[in-house]
């Protein structure tokens, strides 16, 4: 492998940032989750990249990217079921709109 | 002859990651912007068979594009397409967004390139059985722990969107 | 006998119960038979113990059980069974039961009858465990019982205003009182390490003077609270506003020598700390004289009575302070007869006029009354100390104490009372039995009490006459002298060896004062020589001084329980304010701290999602800053 | 460097074999859909006692070529209000992954695309993939039946999956290996796995089926409902394309059964001539096909809840145990398969037999329901 690790987890870190950038700034419940994919994502690059590079014997960094398909796969489960149960109270998916459970 | 393909092969995937990542924030049309998220899943998995790590992109294939992009488009589906259009175009804080992100990014950038050391090393029989014995071996336990969350996840879900027949 | 001493607290403790639980709805009439009854046996019993003590029975003490054992504090329910304790058990159950008896009559139509029962058994229970304690402690549990009877009892007819007043003010004044006993009980526990009076009266040498006086200070002035000495006597004549019987047995008999017997008891620890038994001399002899002088312009008749104990007390706590106990004791015993016997008498002329008590409202009523007239005329006599009846026995013996003792003022003081006595004991049978009747229709309707009344008058005249001669013929050498002397002489007190001589002078001044105070006023209210009206109107400021009872309750008003307002009221500001406040102002931070944290609770989603990435990126500085050895250098 | 056949050095016989490979997967998956078109309308017709296409050529052979020009020369026509990108990538994204997943199906004994350790692991991803072309299909075009024939074959697909996977990871189980190419080179001569795992291969097969909408699962293209469920808006070669990839999908689906089976190319004389695997390889697969065609004509379509109430509650819970029982069994005997495959055996009658019972019970209390209802 030529690429050095460095590239690897740039890519990652930009790839985080955008998809935080994507949870502030976009108000679609939907997308918000998607970028939260995004982020995981990223995660995962970076976990898979240092666990070849460091522990490629036992492949630790992988494990926790298994660990984070589990949850990445329930927290969108759930997500999309607020979101659902959320829309049919309001018909709206827009996030600022959603405010009933202000303080 | 390889050393060229690889650098080409990431230069590639980074860009289109990028380029997809900004893309999902970016669209108007949730549905861009799901298939987009799709598509950079995709790209990343060709990371992961860069990383050498074959196991590993493949469940990353199978568990995000077949499974959770599908989930979201169902999701997206459900929900309206809003008229308006969103984005960032009618963000007013544009500026103070950027003079509050871009040294943070520099900040970043610098962390993530101190790490100039050798290159990834590749072990010669892929990660399958290195990752299938530690996960089912040493991390057995949060395995089973995982599979249980999955498990309260899925009820949660149901209930949730359980419409009661009245 | 002596073992079942505890017997005689039982019967009225056991009467109490029943009257109390039972009374009201089934016994009614009943009521006062048992408690009669129960008294009647506790007074055989009394009797029994007195002859076996008469025996010569040595100092004996019954236990009944251990009842507090704190560390080295020991104290328990027990009886302490000697001459002093037998005389003063005696005494108490044998009034009780005729008072009782002639209450049976008195409270006849009154609705509370069961009530009036009731509480009189548990006072005789409460005064029986105050006389034959043989500790501190256990006395003070009868100091209160007693305390809290006399209030329940001043205030019987509660429907009026004047008597619970009275009892209030009765029962705060003994509370006062009190606090004084308390502090004298802690101190002796404190110096001696037991409330025992077998353990204080052998240890007294260990004692410092100061604390010995502070000791008999506190006591005293505990004992004036109750036995209503001059600062805390103002209660004994305002409790006239309970039933006749009530005054007679508390404010006559049992309850007022509780103060006597306790310096009696305590006489060794007085005796060890010389300048208090000069306190109680003299408090003793400015009281008698002080209340004699009230009792002179007095026309309530139940009034006149109660200064005329309060002033009696006053000579009790004479003797005391001149060192000589056993005159005190047989004082007691011999007033405790013939001021029952007066009040119960005032009783029965109250209950023939249908409740009137102003003297000037009668006159001649000594035809319609005989029997109470002659046994008050015997009472009388003997309160003014004519020498066969028993008062002069007694009162000659203080007075001649006081004298023999090297105190020619408190003696001088002693005669002058006698005289004031002799003079307000005249008027009253005056007023109320010669001269013609001011009240015809009053008069008309005046008749004698039932048998049921008049013959405990008739057993206490009986009293009033032998018991003088009886106990005490020769001065200074009778019965009682040789009965009590051993318990209650000190060596440290006065010896002194009375010659016949002396004795004789004494005795036949005393006699003279006494019939000298009688003389003055048949003059004054038979041939009307100085007549009482213009004597009253000569005196003028002194006269009304005296009316207005020296303006002492007013005294009392003005000066402490406006002090005690003042003092309550900035007390009272203070927990408004400040304690209430702190806890306010509390309440307040915690109302303004959460409404300033709910505006952060905007609900929008963006925010939430914003503060989390804001933190994520301090963190990612924090660390970029360490790995970059930015913080370390 | 593997040694080709008749001795041919190795540097030559490396790019020769993926050429071969390739001139392979591209004649199995155009030419076989063109045959399997033919056969499935011959074999439909010989079942229901009618000729089939006759007059094309000799028997009918040139028909398949005739529909082919003919569809070549349609118009692909689009709906405006169509989401074009997607309408237009749909195809592919279907198309693409039954395409890529030839190359790791082992041919003969050196021919194979790519001898990947994860070979199994690859094509369960890429057949996980196909649904998204699906569901982007039923959304682009924009009509209410193709999305809620999207939606419908969505769920289908994923479901099927689970059961698909499991009976997959039991062959795996008893192999001991991902790899197609060590897959298919455990099953010498007659140990074939069909005997040891017989349950494994009946789930995985109605999974197949299942998977690529065939015959009693093809409910998203039913006619009767969904006019073609996501194909209603495609004409033209975009619908060629998406029949050509249904067409590879079952040719896959076959060629994982004979490979994971039945020994994919073993048979008499391949040691001597190793290309000879590829034409026991082919006779197995297409026997497999025919199958598909044959359940195609007989069975009738399960509706909606019968075919998801059959994954859930039938399929999942009959693989589960399978994969409990085996992998038990593996422990406790540790070297040897016979324990499994008696177990098995065993698994699969009592699956047999109880079926129908269960059913006849079920129809009774529905009778009873009904008479008390009327």
């Amino acid at each position: 492998m030529v690429v050095p690790l460095g590239a690897f987890i740039a890519v990652s870190a930009v790839l985080f940032f955008i998809g935080t950038a994507g949870v502030l700034v976009r108000r679609n419940a939907v997308v918000i989750l998607m970028s939260v994919e995004l982020m995981l994502n990223a995660t995962n690059l970076a976990l898979v990249a240092f666990s070849r590079r460091f522990s490629s014997i036992d492949e630790r960094g992988s494990v926790f990217v298994v660990f984070i398909f589990v949850v990445a796969a329930a927290e969108v489960a759930v997500g999309l079921a607020i979101v659902l149960s959320a829309y049919r109270n309001k018909p709206t998916v827009d996030v600022d709109e959603i405010r009933q459970l202000r303080g | 002859m390889f050393d060229l393909i690889e650098p080409a092969l990431f230069a590639l995937l980074t860009i289109a990651i990028v380029a997809a990542g900004a893309g999902v924030v970016l669209a108007n049309r949730i549905t861009t912007s799901a298939l987009l998220m799709a598509f950079t899943f995709l790209n990343i998995a060709g990371m992961f068979v860069l990383l050498g790590a074959e196991t590993v992109a493949m469940f990353q294939v199978l568990i995000y594009v077949g499974a959770i992009t599908v989930l979201i488009l169902y999701g997206v589906m459900f929900t309206p397409q809003s008229p308006r259009p969103y984005g960032l175009f009618f963000q007013t804080q544009k500026y103070w967004a950027a003079l509050f992100v871009v040294p943070i990014a520099i900040f970043v950038a610098l962390v993530a390139f101190s790490f100039r050391d050798s290159a990834t090393v590749g072990a010669k029989g892929g990660d399958l059985l290195p990752l299938a014995t530690s996960v089912f071996r040493d991390f057995a336990f949060p395995f089973e722990v995982a599979s249980v969350l999955l498990l309260a996840a899925m009820v949660g879900a149901i209930v949730l969107v359980k419409r009661d027949e009245d | 006998m002596i073992e079942n001493v505890w017997l005689i607290p039982a019967f009225p403790l056991a009467a109490f119960l029943i009257d109390g639980l039972f009374g009201r709805r089934w016994l009614h009439k009943w009521t006062g038979i048992i408690a009669s009854t129960a008294v009647g046996l506790s007074a055989l019993v009394a009797i029994g113990v007195f002859l076996e003590v008469l025996g010569g029975r040595a100092r004996t003490t019954v236990t009944l059980y251990e009842w507090i054992g704190v560390g080295d504090f020991h104290s328990s329910v027990a009886a302490l069974v000697d001459p002093l304790s037998s005389v003063m058990l005696l005494v108490v159950t044998v009034v009780s039961f005729l008072i009782f008896v002639y209450s049976n009559a008195y409270m006849e139509h009154d609705h509370g009858f069961h009530r009036f029962f009731t509480w009189l058994s548990l006072f005789v229970f409460a005064m029986l465990i105050l006389v034959m304690a043989d500790n501190y402690l256990l006395m003070f549990v009868g100091w209160e019982g007693v305390g809290l009877c006399s209030y329940l009892l001043i205030g019987f007819w509660f429907e009026r205003p004047e008597p619970y007043v009275a009892a209030k003010k009765a029962f705060v004044m003994n509370r006062i009182g009190d606090w004084g006993y308390t502090i004298g009980m802690i101190t002796t526990f404190l110096v001696f390490g037991s409330v025992q009076f077998t353990d204080v009266f052998e240890h007294v040498g260990i004692a410092t003077q100061a604390n010995l006086t502070l000791i008999c200070v506190a006591f005293f002035f505990g004992a004036t609270g109750k036995s209503a000495q001059l600062p805390l006597y103002s209660w004994l004549p305002d409790a006239m506003e309970g039933p006749t019987p009530v005054s007679a047995l508390i404010h006559a008999a049992t309850m007022v020598t509780a103060g006597v017997y306790l310096v009696a008891r305590s006489m060794p620890l007085f005796a060890a700390a010389g300048p208090s038994l000069a306190v109680v001399g003299i408090v003793g002899a400015v009281t008698a004289i002080f209340a004699a002088t009230i009792a002179l312009v007095q026309f309530d008749i139940k009034r006149v009575m109660a200064y005329s104990t309060v002033s009696q007390l006053g000579y009790m706590f004479l003797a005391l302070g001149v060192g000589a106990p056993v005159a005190a004791i047989f004082h007691l015993a011999t007033h405790a007869f013939f001021k029952a016997l007066l009040f119960l008498g005032s009783g029965s002329v109250i209950h023939g006029l249908g409740g009137e008590q102003d003297m000037r409202k009668m006159g001649g009523l000594r035809r319609k009354l005989p029997v109470t007239y002659w046994t008050m005329l015997l009472a009388g006599g003997a309160l003014a100390a004519l020498p066969p009846l028993a008062g002069f026995w007694s009162k000659d013996e203080i007075v001649a104490a006081a004298f023999l003792g090297g105190y020619p003022v408190l003696w001088a003081v002693g005669i002058l009372t006698a005289v004031l006595t002799a003079f307000y004991v005249t008027r009253a049978m005056w007023l109320t039995f010669h001269g013609e009747p001011r009240d015809h229709h009053l008069y008309d309707h005046a008749h004698e009490s039932p048998a049921v009344m008049t013959l405990p008058l008739m057993a206490l005249a009986v009293g009033t006459v032998v018991l003088g001669i009886a106990i005490g013929f020769p001065p200074e050498a009778g019965f009682i002298h040789r009965f009590l002397g051993p318990v209650v002489e000190v060596e440290g007190l006065v010896e002194h060896a009375p010659e016949a001589a002396t004795i004789l002078l004494l005795a036949g001044i005393s006699v003279a004062a006494g019939v000298l105070g009688i003389l003055v006023g048949l003059s004054m209210y038979v041939r009307h020589r100085p007549d009482p009206a213009a004597v009253s109107r000569a005196a003028g400021p002194l006269y009304r001084l005296l009316v207005n009872k020296y303006f002492v309750d007013e005294l009392y008003d003005h000066r402490i329980v406006e002090l005690f307002r003042a003092a309550f009221g900035a007390m009272w500001a203070f927990d408004v304010h400040v304690i209430d406040g702190l806890a306010n102002r509390l309440g307040w931070l915690a109302a303004t701290g959460g409404s300033s944290l709910r505006r952060a609770q905007t609900g929008i989603v963006g925010n939430y999602a914003l503060t989390i990435v804001a933190g994520l990126l301090l963190v990612l500085v924090v660390y970029g800053g360490y790995a970059a050895g930015i913080f370390t250098r | 460097m593997p040694v080709g056949p008749f001795g041919i050095d190795p540097a030559i016989w490396a790019p020769l074999r993926l050429v071969i490979a390739v001139l392979l997967v591209v004649g199995l998956v155009f030419n076989g859909a063109l045959a399997q078109i033919y056969l499935e309308r011959k074999i439909q017709a010989v079942i229901q006692d009618r000729l089939g296409p006759l007059h094309t050529g000799p028997w009918g052979l040139l028909q398949t070529f005739a529909d082919a020009i003919k569809l070549l020369g349609k118009e692909d026509i689009r709906a405006r209000l169509t989401d074009k990108w997607f309408f237009l990538a749909a195809p592919s994204i279907v198309f693409s992954p039954m395409l890529a997943s030839y190359v790791v199906i082992p041919f003969a004994p050196g021919i194979v695309g790519a001898d990947l350790n994860v070979g199994l692991l690859y094509l369960t991803t890429l057949g996980s993939m196909t649904v998204l072309g699906v569901v982007i299909a039923g959304w682009a075009s924009n009509n209410k039946y193709s999305l809620i024939g999207g939606l419908r074959s969505a769920g289908q697909l994923i479901s099927y999956e689970v059961p698909q996977i499991i009976s997959l990871v039991t062959v795996v189980l008893v192999v001991g290996t991902l790899s197609m190419v060590g897959i298919a080179e455990s099953q010498p001569g007659w140990q074939l796995n069909f005997l040891v795992l017989p349950l494994a291969f009946v789930t995985y097969f109605i999974a197949g089926l299942a998977e690529t909408n065939r015959a009693p699962f093809d409910l998203p293209e039913a006619e009767s409902e969904l006019v073609a469920g996501f194909l209603t808006e495609y004409s033209g070669m975009r619908w060629a394309i998406f029949f050509l990839a249904e067409y590879g999908e079952v040719t896959v689906v076959s060629s994982i059964v004979t490979t994971l089976w039945f020994g994919a190319w073993h048979g008499p004389f391949v040691e001597v001539f190793p290309l000879l695997g590829v034409l026991w390889f082919t006779l197995k697969t297409y026997f497999f096909v025919l199958v598909f065609m044959w359940i195609r004509a007989t069975l009738p379509r399960l509706r909606i809840d019968q075919l998801m109430s059959l994954c859930w509650k039938v399929l999942i819970p009959l693989t589960l145990t399978n994969l409990v029982v085996t992998a038990t069994l593996l422990l406790v005997f540790p070297n040897t398969v016979v324990p499994v495959a008696i177990a098995n055996w065993i698994l699969l009658a009592a699956f047999v037999l109880v079926l129908p019972y269960v059913q006849r019970r079920r129809l009774v209390a529905l009778r009873e329901r009904l008479r008390t209802a009327a």
